[in-house]
């Protein structure tokens, strides 16, 4: 059971963070961030680190996930396409 | 004094070397004539008759001092620029590949 | 007070006045611009006495240890523990020489930044900031724990990157401080993972313990290559050193003057990885030969690239890599020798030229940027090619930069040149190639000068300005002062304060000893 | 084996994040990668405090029959990692208003287009 968890959060946290990476809208590639850094947490809920997984949820997903969205908001949501 | 592996450094000595000049070289200034004056067309610089231009012309700009040094390191110069690309990017890629140098050098040095 | 308190619990208030004073600054700031002033320089002098104070019984002979969090702060932490978890300061004479410089050039940045901040915006801040790269430097230099290095490393990376932008109305000064966080964040990261592989293997992170406890395995060189590659590219070493001349020119000058500090924390903290906490038994002459190819490159690379420059202070950045190169040519020629036992004396001098060098770069270094800073105080620009006859009005400001050029250069009576011959004979011991490379940068840091000098200062009178005020002066006269003072004795400097450096940095038993005992 | 699946996991994390620093010129987008490398990094710490059948470090309410302290995670990479968690959100934050400075000059976040200091 716990292997099986491993594996699937390992595959999660590594398929949202190429997503974060890949995507040219800035906005989804944030959320995609957030979505890595719950996975993160619940990771670290596994590895018998509470506190740390409280930490990671609030600071990591949702301060992190704000800061972004006001910077995009500040700036432009679209990454320059290579020319 | 300052000794180092292969002799000894006193800057104390040296000033009063410095002191010594100084004192011999006014000595031979006071033996000179003292009804010299500096005046008269002797001080002014001799350019084939030209009229020396006013100061403000000649004062050489940052730009162009040692000229002549960049130009013939001109091929060192050109691929210090290319280098110097000032893309974060590349100070990133630099970092991570000087690590990756450093990281084959001390393995390599185990195997030879 | 009783001054033996006072002495055993200096280490710790060392690293506390300043943080309080930094937190305590805004407040003072709503006060009165005036007490602002003097609560800011009453600090900064307490600390230097402080510092000051335990230099003198730490170069006596007394390493201090002091255990955070202990009912007794003055026990080491016992070697029969299995894990000894609690945060250790380890003040041995190399880490309290860095702090004397860092508490020096601070102050001098700190009496400067009165008059030449007079007419920015968000003083308090920028007073609050100051200390609280103080506290990174000092917090750097004085900790005996790796995880602690890595917290005031990021101290230290967030203060610098807050006040390289302090003109944030200029887009440069915005893009420089940029390029400095993002790539000191990552060393900063490379730390810390090097820091867990180290955690990985012993359960260990104090540095004494560790020290005596590491093995040299597979992890601990991975571990080794990211520390070194880490911390040679925070003192901007080439070919890692693209962040330094951004930052740094764009900076205030009297923040330039401290970021050189910085950088020299940063170095001592890649000597102290290599020396006490690697050791120079583990066959360590490998790192030697990686940093006296680092040393080479900078010094070459960082005077010709500072020769065509036509901004003042991006010439003086690139002279500041030119002279870690000598710092690190000097350490690691060190680092070399030692690792041969027959020729350990030369060892011994070569790092006493590398570590001399350090405290005489901090000092000119700041003194040649501080005059940078009067002279863009006076024309608001920085282009050599718009300056000139500045020394008909600034005398005194003239007077510094020949003295602080003198010095880089390496010209008899100066320190510049006394630390450089101690490297240029050591270096001599591993090849002569490397003497001459040492020279001939000399030379071309003179010949830069000259530029600088010819360029900023002579020719005829073009801008009709007034001398700077005079805190701008008295800030440049405690570095000068500094110069000449270590210029005329040098041999008393390297006896009594270098050399204990030197060795304390050498000697890793006496290191390991001083904390777990026996 | 299984156990290293976490280890395997930060190292492609650390790819993928310094591939976004390296290869990526959008300003924002290197936050992200910075972002990434942290969370492995922070991963990797937790990982190695972790016990094989180890329960969380926490003294209440312990189960009956744990063994103090062999039967516990190790807590210290822990406290490294929530220290870390932070210093990472200040850099972050740093990052992102620089970036905001950076647009508010140069009219763009392209790093290609961000660089009037060279040479």
């Amino acid at each position: 059971m716990f292997e099986i968890a491993l594996i699937l959060l390992s595959a999660f946290m590594i398929a949202s963070s190429i997503i974060a990476v890949w995507f040219k809208d800035l906005l989804a590639s944030t959320i995609a961030l957030a979505v890595m850094s719950l996975i993160l947490s619940l990771y670290f809920y596994m590895l018998h680190a509470p506190d740390v997984a409280i930490a990671e949820a609030g600071v990591g997903a949702c301060i992190t996930t704000a800061l972004l969205v006001i910077a995009i908001k500040n700036t432009e949501r679209m990454e320059e396409v290579e020319e | 004094m300052l000794r180092t592996t292969g002799g000894y450094w006193d800057p104390v000595l040296w000033i009063i070397a410095f002191i010594v000049i100084a004192i011999v070289a006014y000595i031979i200034r006071a033996m000179g004539r003292g009804d010299y004056s500096g005046k008269g067309e002797q001080t002014k610089p001799y350019i084939s008759g030209v009229e020396e231009p006013e100061k403000e012309m000649v004062h050489i700009r940052a730009g162009n001092i040692y000229w002549g040094f960049m130009e013939s390191m001109k091929g060192y110069y050109s691929t210090m620029m290319k280098i110097h690309t000032g893309l974060v990017n590349d100070y990133i890629s630099w970092f991570v590949g000087i690590s990756a140098l450093l990281f084959i050098f001390i393995f390599l040095v185990e195997v030879i | 007070m009783n001054t033996d308190w006072l002495l055993q619990h200096s280490p710790a208030l060392i690293i506390a006045l300043p943080l309080l004073a930094a937190f305590l600054m805004p407040v003072v700031d709503r006060i009165s611009r005036k007490a602002r002033n003097v609560f800011a320089i009453i600090v900064l002098i307490v600390e230097e006495i402080l510092v000051l104070f335990l230099a003198y019984d730490v170069f006596g002979g007394n390493p201090h240890i002091y255990t955070m969090g202990a009912a007794n702060p003055l026990t080491t932490v016992p070697a029969q523990a299995a894990v000894p978890i609690r945060i250790v300061l380890e003040v041995d004479a190399m880490g309290i020489f860095m702090a004397m410089i860092s508490a020096t050039v601070c102050l001098a940045a700190g009496i400067y930044s009165l008059a030449f901040i007079e007419e920015e915006k968000g003083k308090g801040k920028y007073y609050t900031l100051l200390l609280l790269i103080l506290v990174g430097m000092l917090g750097m230099e004085l900790t005996g724990d790796m995880f602690n290095l890595f917290v005031f490393l990021e101290v230290l990376t967030i203060a610098c990157t807050a006040l390289i932008a302090y003109r944030s109305n200029t887009g440069d000064a915005v893009e420089g401080a940029f390029k400095f966080l993002i790539i000191s964040s990552i060393a900063a990261l490379f730390v810390l993972f090097a820091i867990a592989l180290l955690y990985a293997q012993y359960d260990l992170l104090n540095m004494a313990a560790l020290a005596s406890a590491i093995q040299y395995s597979n992890l601990d060189k991975i571990a080794l290559v990211l520390l070194v590659a880490a911390f040679a590219m925070k003192c901007g070493s080439v070919p890692m050193h693209f962040w330094t001349p951004d930052a740094y020119s764009v900076a205030p000058a009297s923040i330039t003057a401290i970021l050189v500090a910085a950088s020299q924390a940063s170095l001592y903290a890649l000597f102290r990885v290599c020396f006490s906490l690697y050791g120079v038994t583990l066959n360590l002459s490998t790192i030697g030969g990686a940093l006296i190819i680092f040393g080479l490159l900078s010094m070459f690379v960082g005077v010709t690239m500072a020769l065509p420059q036509k901004d003042i202070k991006r010439l003086m950045a690139y002279h500041a890599i030119s002279q870690t190169g000598y710092m690190l040519l000097g350490v690691g020629v060190g680092l070399y020798l030692l690792a041969k036992p027959e020729f350990s004396t030369y060892g011994i001098k070569a790092m006493e030229g590398g570590i001399f060098h350090i405290i005489n770069h901090a000092m000119y270094k700041g003194l040649l940027f501080l005059t940078s800073g009067a002279i863009f105080y006076r024309l608001k620009t920085r282009n050599l090619n718009e300056m000139g006859g500045l020394g008909h009005s600034m005398k005194w400001t003239a007077i510094f930069f020949i003295i602080g050029a003198l010095a880089i250069a390496g010209i008899p009576p100066f320190n510049g040149f006394a630390s450089k011959l101690l490297i240029y004979e050591a270096a001599y011991k591993v090849s002569p190639i490397l003497s001459i490379i040492a020279m001939l940068v000399s030379i071309l840091t003179l010949a830069s000068f000259v530029k600088v000098f010819h360029s900023a200062f002579m020719g005829p009178k073009i801008y009709d300005v007034e001398e700077v005020p005079k805190s701008m002066l008295a800030g440049m006269a405690v570095l000068t002062f500094v110069i000449i003072l270590f210029g005329l004795f040098p041999g008393w400097v390297v006896g009594n304060i270098v050399h204990p450096a030197a060795q304390a940095l050498a000697d890793q038993a006496a290191y390991i000893q001083a904390v777990i005992g026996g | 084996m299984i156990y290293s699946i976490p280890f395997y996991t930060v190292i492609i994390l650390i790819l993928v994040g310094m591939y976004a620093m390296i290869f990526r010129r959008n300003l924002i987008k290197m936050a992200i990668g910075l972002t990434i490398v942290e969370s492995a990094v922070n991963l990797f710490l937790v990982t190695l405090g972790y016990r094989e059948g180890g329960v969380a470090p926490i003294y209440t309410n312990l189960p009956s029959g744990i063994k103090i302290p062999e039967g516990m995670v190790l807590p210290v990479p822990q406290a490294l990692t929530l220290t870390s968690i932070v210093i990472g959100v200040a850099i972050l934050a740093l990052m992102l208003s620089l970036s905001i400075m950076i647009y508010r000059h140069y009219g763009t976040l392209d790093s290609k287009k961000v660089r009037r200091l060279k040479e």
